[in-house]
């Protein structure tokens, strides 16, 4: 069991950064608070991403001379997390363009109050 | 014997691409009104030069394309579907030729939308006809309810709108919910669609679903008026009268009765319909229709409406023929197609050259109108002696072989409901025509004298009523085919 | 706290933690990722890309389809930034 | 030979185009239409010659810098894709001819950008169908995703702007589901690749970590497709998004989606695993005929004729899934044939939605009438696709709902028989209200005031789109056996 729970530990860190994020998401009030969950969200699986990758004892995937017998991390998830993370930036950049527009229309980024507005 | 021939197809183009020729015709009404009795001249003597080839025992058979893999729009042009076509486009060319006179004298809007909506209800009522399968049916069936659709609402007015919103409801509704159901049904057990002589459905299911997926069609085909499924034909009255006259008491309903005997005689076909004693439950439930409507009729004070109850009494009439699933009653189901559609068409025509002359639509206000208008009338008691099952017209032949039919099937229960519903039907034409002949014109006529319908109007209705006189001495053509459909119905 | 997302967000948890039973262990150098693909990559980047660092030689080269999408991310971003912003007045 | 590298210059045509748009426009907003028409024929010219190819040879793949799969990416094409493929690019011209006047008027300052990203949603979309890596799939989501959020925020009311955020809220959370199951798969695999991923997955079968990723991307595709009930964000996003955006997000996005999510299922797992394993198949038709009743009873509450249609799409959508669902060779056939019929109809309501708003600003279902006057053609075309809709025989409708039909009925599952003749009822019942609008006149009043009837009709670039999409309904209904013969391949090629 407790090997169980030291040879996953990292996963529930993640998971749990995760439910944080997306709770943020889909239950809090202000745009923008939203938007952090949303980037706490992304990161959480970005760190998930990496852990996959993470080797005992490896190295940084780069030959160095003299370095040819080392044990290297698996070089893949960080490629794809680079992308991921990229991904992330850019759906923050649109979502703040949109509430800054959202802000200018409706004078606030609270979503009860943006809802009566539509409402009237 | 199959042969291939084009035919079939042109006889449903001709009117289809009339309806083009029409609209393009729009700016000059005389030559679109050229074009309209051209195209029906043209249909029925297509539909017509098919007879000899029924009579000889053969069908011309078409397949167009094929929709999806192993269904097929296809048409067979075998006797049943020539007798149908050939009543439905003898008949329009004579609701043409009424149709310019009764537009025409009321002046009426959107004319070229009209006839074009005509020609192609035709080509879909003709296409119902020669359908080889079910989906062919199917679609040439929501067709004619779409296209019907403008002709019912052709006032454009509130009520318009709302009776065509019930005309739709009911016949696209139930088309949809029922028929399609039961034609998947029946293509998921049977494997195919196509219409055959000894049916397709003998031992595809249990019989508790076959009797399920008949009653399914019967109620798919509401455009047969059977009750409950009835309130939209005395709804679509609202209707131009020569639209109530060709469609509601021939092309429409009758396709839809058509179709109720493509499923009766080719779906199920003859002896699965004995053996799940089908037909004799259609009669009864046929019948409940025939005497309720009638009573209906009786009620009516609205010419139009108590002619629909009476429609939808007759109708059933067919159903029971052929649920009688005996020689007699089958060709009397089958003649009462052409015959009731003689005579009613008649009294459609007099209803509307009435309107036509003196914008009177109700019973009670025609106390004397036969003196002035003796000629559209004397028609009218003619189509109402033929309703009724009177020598020497049409309408005493088939009732002859209704009756004829229940005796062969030992059923007095259902002589009983044809004679009673001939008494009924008496008891509501007859008044009508002793009030149009010989009561007073009321006080209330107002100083301008009523004259007789314009001639277009009345020729035509005069030789309808001479056509249903005309059936009584000589029904042979008919008659024989509808030997040739029997004899192949039961032989196959 | 509200109910509805709170249960939302514990199912979705629940989910993740399940499928963490059959994963391989934090850092298991015989965790099936490390042994398909990435071997490849390790042993022969530097041969066949001239790369030393693995992670930019998957990025531009073997994955460089990725990277190219990438970049178009960005670029969508920034004109979605552009159409959404440049403007002198909204019209409401 | 360049038609060896059709597969990447389908993606890169529209691509460069799009980044090329923003310098074009400097010289003239105008010439920013003529890029996009050039570039959407240019693929779909592509696209139509891959899938002739596929159709002769079968299966496509196209190593991306050379470097064999799995270790670079492949770009791999079978029926399936080809097929849709095809869809979208054929959809995308159609809606960008359309588009001129229509942007001119709705967006009148900002032309230039928006063909710019309308351009990168078609390159994530034609990206989306063609990869054969999952992980570049994910990659072309984000730019589909990320266009389409802004294509919705500017639409012209200030709704927009909040539909557009929640749809890009949803929309991230499941990128992100989609992104973990990825992740999960590779964790167990260590492959990106979806060929290589379907013969290394088999024997893990049984691993939770396989079924937790299963669950994460049936529940993230559910929200990209915005299958019941997680397609809250659709209604309002595709009611408020300028016309154009409707049209192609409803007529090509989601059935992207759901094409992913097919190839996800069938051919990243197996028939096998989610048939008969985990039966997800099962839930799916559950869910889909929910959807489909759900969909159709909202959109006969709604007034705007765009919400209408967006609440048909969510029905809709269950009909594809559906046929999915059933998973059996007649019903996928219908469900997948459904992508391209749905695809059409759709495009066409939309666009003449759109063409009545440009032409005379009205949205309300209930100030239709009497449009046929003013609009014939127009309206003749809405009224073929409504007709489609509702599945009146000899029209694309029809095809796709007699194969459902006939799926659910083979299978003895009455239920779902049963749902879809319910929804063509109701699908009757809402359809009907705006064709009965459009054919009755107007109330006298107006009729005596203008003395006669103005027609205004669209001009050509926006009438011919919506008419030969009108008459492909038509056609495609009748020559049915032309999408068949792919759709039938397609359908072999999963559950077969």
């Amino acid at each position: 069991m407790i090997e169980f729970i030291l040879g996953k530990y990292n996963y529930w860190i993640y998971i749990i950064l995760m439910m944080i994020g997306f709770y943020a998401m889909i239950a809090k009030n202000n745009l923008v608070k939203k938007i952090i969950g949303m980037n706490i969200f992304q990161t959480a699986v970005f760190l998930f991403y990496i852990s996959i990758g993470d080797v005992k004892g490896g190295t940084a995937p780069i030959v160095w001379e003299g370095m040819e017998k080392v044990i290297y991390v698996n070089p893949v998830p960080h490629v794809l997390i680079l992308t991921a993370i990229v991904v992330a930036v850019s759906t923050t950049a649109v979502t703040l363009a949109v509430v800054i527009r959202i802000y200018e229309e409706f004078g606030t980024i609270e979503e009860d109050r943006i809802l009566e507005a539509l409402e009237d | 014997m199959e042969i291939v021939s084009i035919k079939p197809l042109l006889a449903i183009l001709v009117s289809l691409v009339g309806s083009g020729l029409i609209i393009a015709s729009s700016r000059n009404p005389n030559l679109r009104e050229g074009w309209t009795i051209l195209i029906s001249l043209a249909k029925f003597a297509i539909v017509a030069s098919m007879v000899p080839t029924v009579l000889s025992g053969n069908k011309m058979v078409y397949t167009l394309i094929e929709l999806f893999p192993g269904i097929e729009i296809k048409f067979r042009a075998d006797a049943f579907g020539v007798f149908f076509a050939v009543t439905a486009s003898f008949l329009w060319i004579i609701t043409s030729l009424y149709s310019i006179g009764y537009m025409r004298s009321l002046n009426e809007h959107s004319q070229t939308r009209y006839f074009a909506a005509f020609a192609i209800a035709l080509s879909a009522t003709i296409g119902i006809a020669f359908a080889a399968n079910l989906v062919t049916l199917f679609m040439f069936y929501e067709l004619l309810t779409l296209v019907t659709f403008p002709l019912v609402t052709h006032k454009d007015t509130p009520e318009a709108r709302q009776a065509g919103r019930k005309y739709l409801a009911y016949l696209l509704g139930t088309s949809i919910a029922f028929q399609l159901f039961a034609i998947v049904l029946t293509y998921t057990f049977a494997g195919t669609l196509e219409f055959s002589e000894g049916g397709i459905l003998r031992g595809a299911a249990p019989p508790l679903v076959l009797t399920l997926i008949y009653f399914l069609f019967i109620a798919g085909f509401a455009k047969a008026a059977i009750m409950p499924l009835h309130s939209w034909l005395p709804t679509a009255m609202i209707a131009p009268t020569p639209v109530s006259a060709l469609l509601h008491a021939v092309a429409v309903v009758k396709a839809g009765v058509f179709s109720i005997l493509r499923i009766i005689f080719y779906i199920y076909g003859v002896d699965l319909m004995s053996s799940l004693n089908l037909g004799i439950l259609t009669a009864y439930f046929v019948s409940f229709t025939i005497i309720v409507a009638s009573l209906f009729a009786l009620t009516q004070d609205n010419l139009k409406l108590r002619l629909a109850y009476s429609t939808i009494s007759q109708l059933s009439y067919v159903i029971l023929g052929a649920a009688l699933l005996t020689t007699s009653g089958m060709i009397g189901g089958i003649m009462h197609i052409a015959v009731h559609a003689f005579s009613k068409i008649t009294l459609f025509f007099c209803a509307g050259s009435i309107y036509v002359a003196s914008h009177k639509t109700n019973i009670s206000e025609l106390s004397g109108i036969g003196k002035k208008m003796p000629l559209t009338m004397l028609a009218f008691t003619v189509g109402s002696l033929s309703m009724v099952g009177v020598p020497p017209v049409a309408g005493f032949i088939s009732k002859w072989y209704l009756l004829l039919g229940s005796a062969e099937a030992h059923n007095m229960l259902l002589i009983i409901v044809l004679l009673s519903s001939s008494l009924l039907n008496a008891a509501y034409f007859f008044p009508i025509v002793c009030k149009a002949f010989f009561e007073e014109p009321a006080e209330t006529f107002d100083g301008e004298e009523i004259k007789e319908a314009p001639l277009f109007v009345v020729i035509p209705l005069i030789l309808t009523a001479i056509g249903s006189i005309i059936l009584f001495f000589y029904p042979q053509p008919f008659l024989r085919i509808a030997y040739v459909v029997v004899q192949n119905v039961i032989g196959g | 706290m509200k109910l509805l997302p709170i249960f939302v967000v514990i199912i979705m948890g629940a989910a993740l933690i399940y499928g963490t039973i059959d994963m391989p262990n934090f850092g298991d150098p015989n965790a099936p990722a490390n042994l398909h693909v990435a071997p490849r990559y390790i042993e022969k980047s530097l041969e066949e890309t001239g790369v030393p660092n693995m992670v930019t030689a998957v990025l531009a080269s073997y994955r460089g389809y990725d990277t190219l999408g990438e970049t178009t991310v960005i670029f969508t971003a920034g004109a979605s930034v552009g159409l959404l912003l440049r403007r002198k007045k909204w019209t409401r | 030979m360049i038609t060896e590298h059709f597969p990447i210059l389908l993606i890169v045509v529209p691509l460069t185009s799009a980044l090329s748009t923003p310098l074009i426009g400097t010289l003239n907003k105008k010439y920013c239409w003529y890029t996009a028409i050039f570039s959407i024929s240019l693929s779909l010219f592509m696209s139509l010659y891959i899938l002739n190819a596929v159709m002769h040879t079968g299966r496509i793949s196209y190593w991306l810098g050379n470097w064999e799969p799995p270790y670079g990416i492949e770009y791999a094409i079978d029926y399936l894709n080809s097929y849709v493929l095809v869809i979208v690019t054929f959809i995308a011209l159609a809606v960008t001819i359309y588009s001129k006047w229509s942007v001119e008027k709705e967006l009148p300052e900002k032309t230039v950008l928006f063909y710019t990203v309308y351009l990168l949603l078609i390159t994530g979309l034609l990206g989306i169908t063609i990869t054969g890596d999952i992980f570049n799939l994910y990659v072309f989501l984000e730019i589909t995703s990320l266009s389409a959020y802004t294509l919705v925020a500017i639409g012209k009311k200030r709704n927009a702007l909040v539909a557009s955020y929640n749809y890009a809220i949803l929309g991230t959370i499941s990128a992100t589901f989609i992104l973990i199951a990825i992740g999960y798969l590779y964790m167990v695999t260590g492959t990106l690749n979806m060929a290589d991923l379907s013969t290394k997955l088999p024997p893990l079968y049984d691993s939770k970590v396989v079924l937790t990723a299963l669950a994460f991307f049936m529940a993230g595709f559910s929200i990209k497709v915005a299958l019941f009930p997680l397609h809250v964000w659709l209604p309002d996003a595709y009611t408020h998004a300028p016309s154009v955006v409707s049209a192609i997000l409803a007529a090509t996005s989601t059935k992207v989606a759901a094409y992913a999510m097919i190839r996800v299922m069938f051919t990243v797992f197996s028939p096998e695993f989610i048939i008969v394993r985990v039966n997800i198949t099962h839930i799916l038709s559950w869910i889909a005929a929910f959807a489909i009743i759900v969909g159709s009873v909202l959109a006969i509450a709604q007034v705007d004729i765009k919400k209408m249609l967006a609440y048909s799409s969510v029905a809709q959508i269950g009909y594809i899934m559906l046929g999915i669902g059933l998973s059996t060779k007649l019903s996928v056939t219908g469900g997948i044939l459904h992508i391209l019929n749905h695809a059409l109809m759709k495009a066409t309501l939309f666009l003449v939605a759109g063409a009545v708003i440009y032409k005379t600003g009205i949205r309300n279902i209930e100030e239709y009438r009497g449009l046929r006057r003013e609009m014939p053609l127009t309206m003749l075309a809405f009224t073929i696709a409504a007709l489609s809709m509702i599945g009146v025989p000899g029209t694309v409708g029809f095809v796709s709902k007699w194969y459902l039909l006939l799926g659910a009925l083979h299978e003895g599952k009455w239920v779902f028989a049963l749902v879809l003749i319910l929804s063509s009822l109701l699908m009757l019942v809402y359809f009907w209200r705006v064709i009965e609008n459009i054919y009755f006149p107007k109330m006298h009043v107006a009729v005596a005031m203008d003395g006669g009837d103005k027609k205004k009709e669209l001009p050509y670039t926006m009438l011919v789109p919506i008419l030969i999409l009108a008459l492909l309904c038509i056609a495609l209904g009748i020559l049915a056996f032309i999408p068949l013969k792919i759709v039938g391949m397609i359908s072999q090629m999963l559950v077969g």
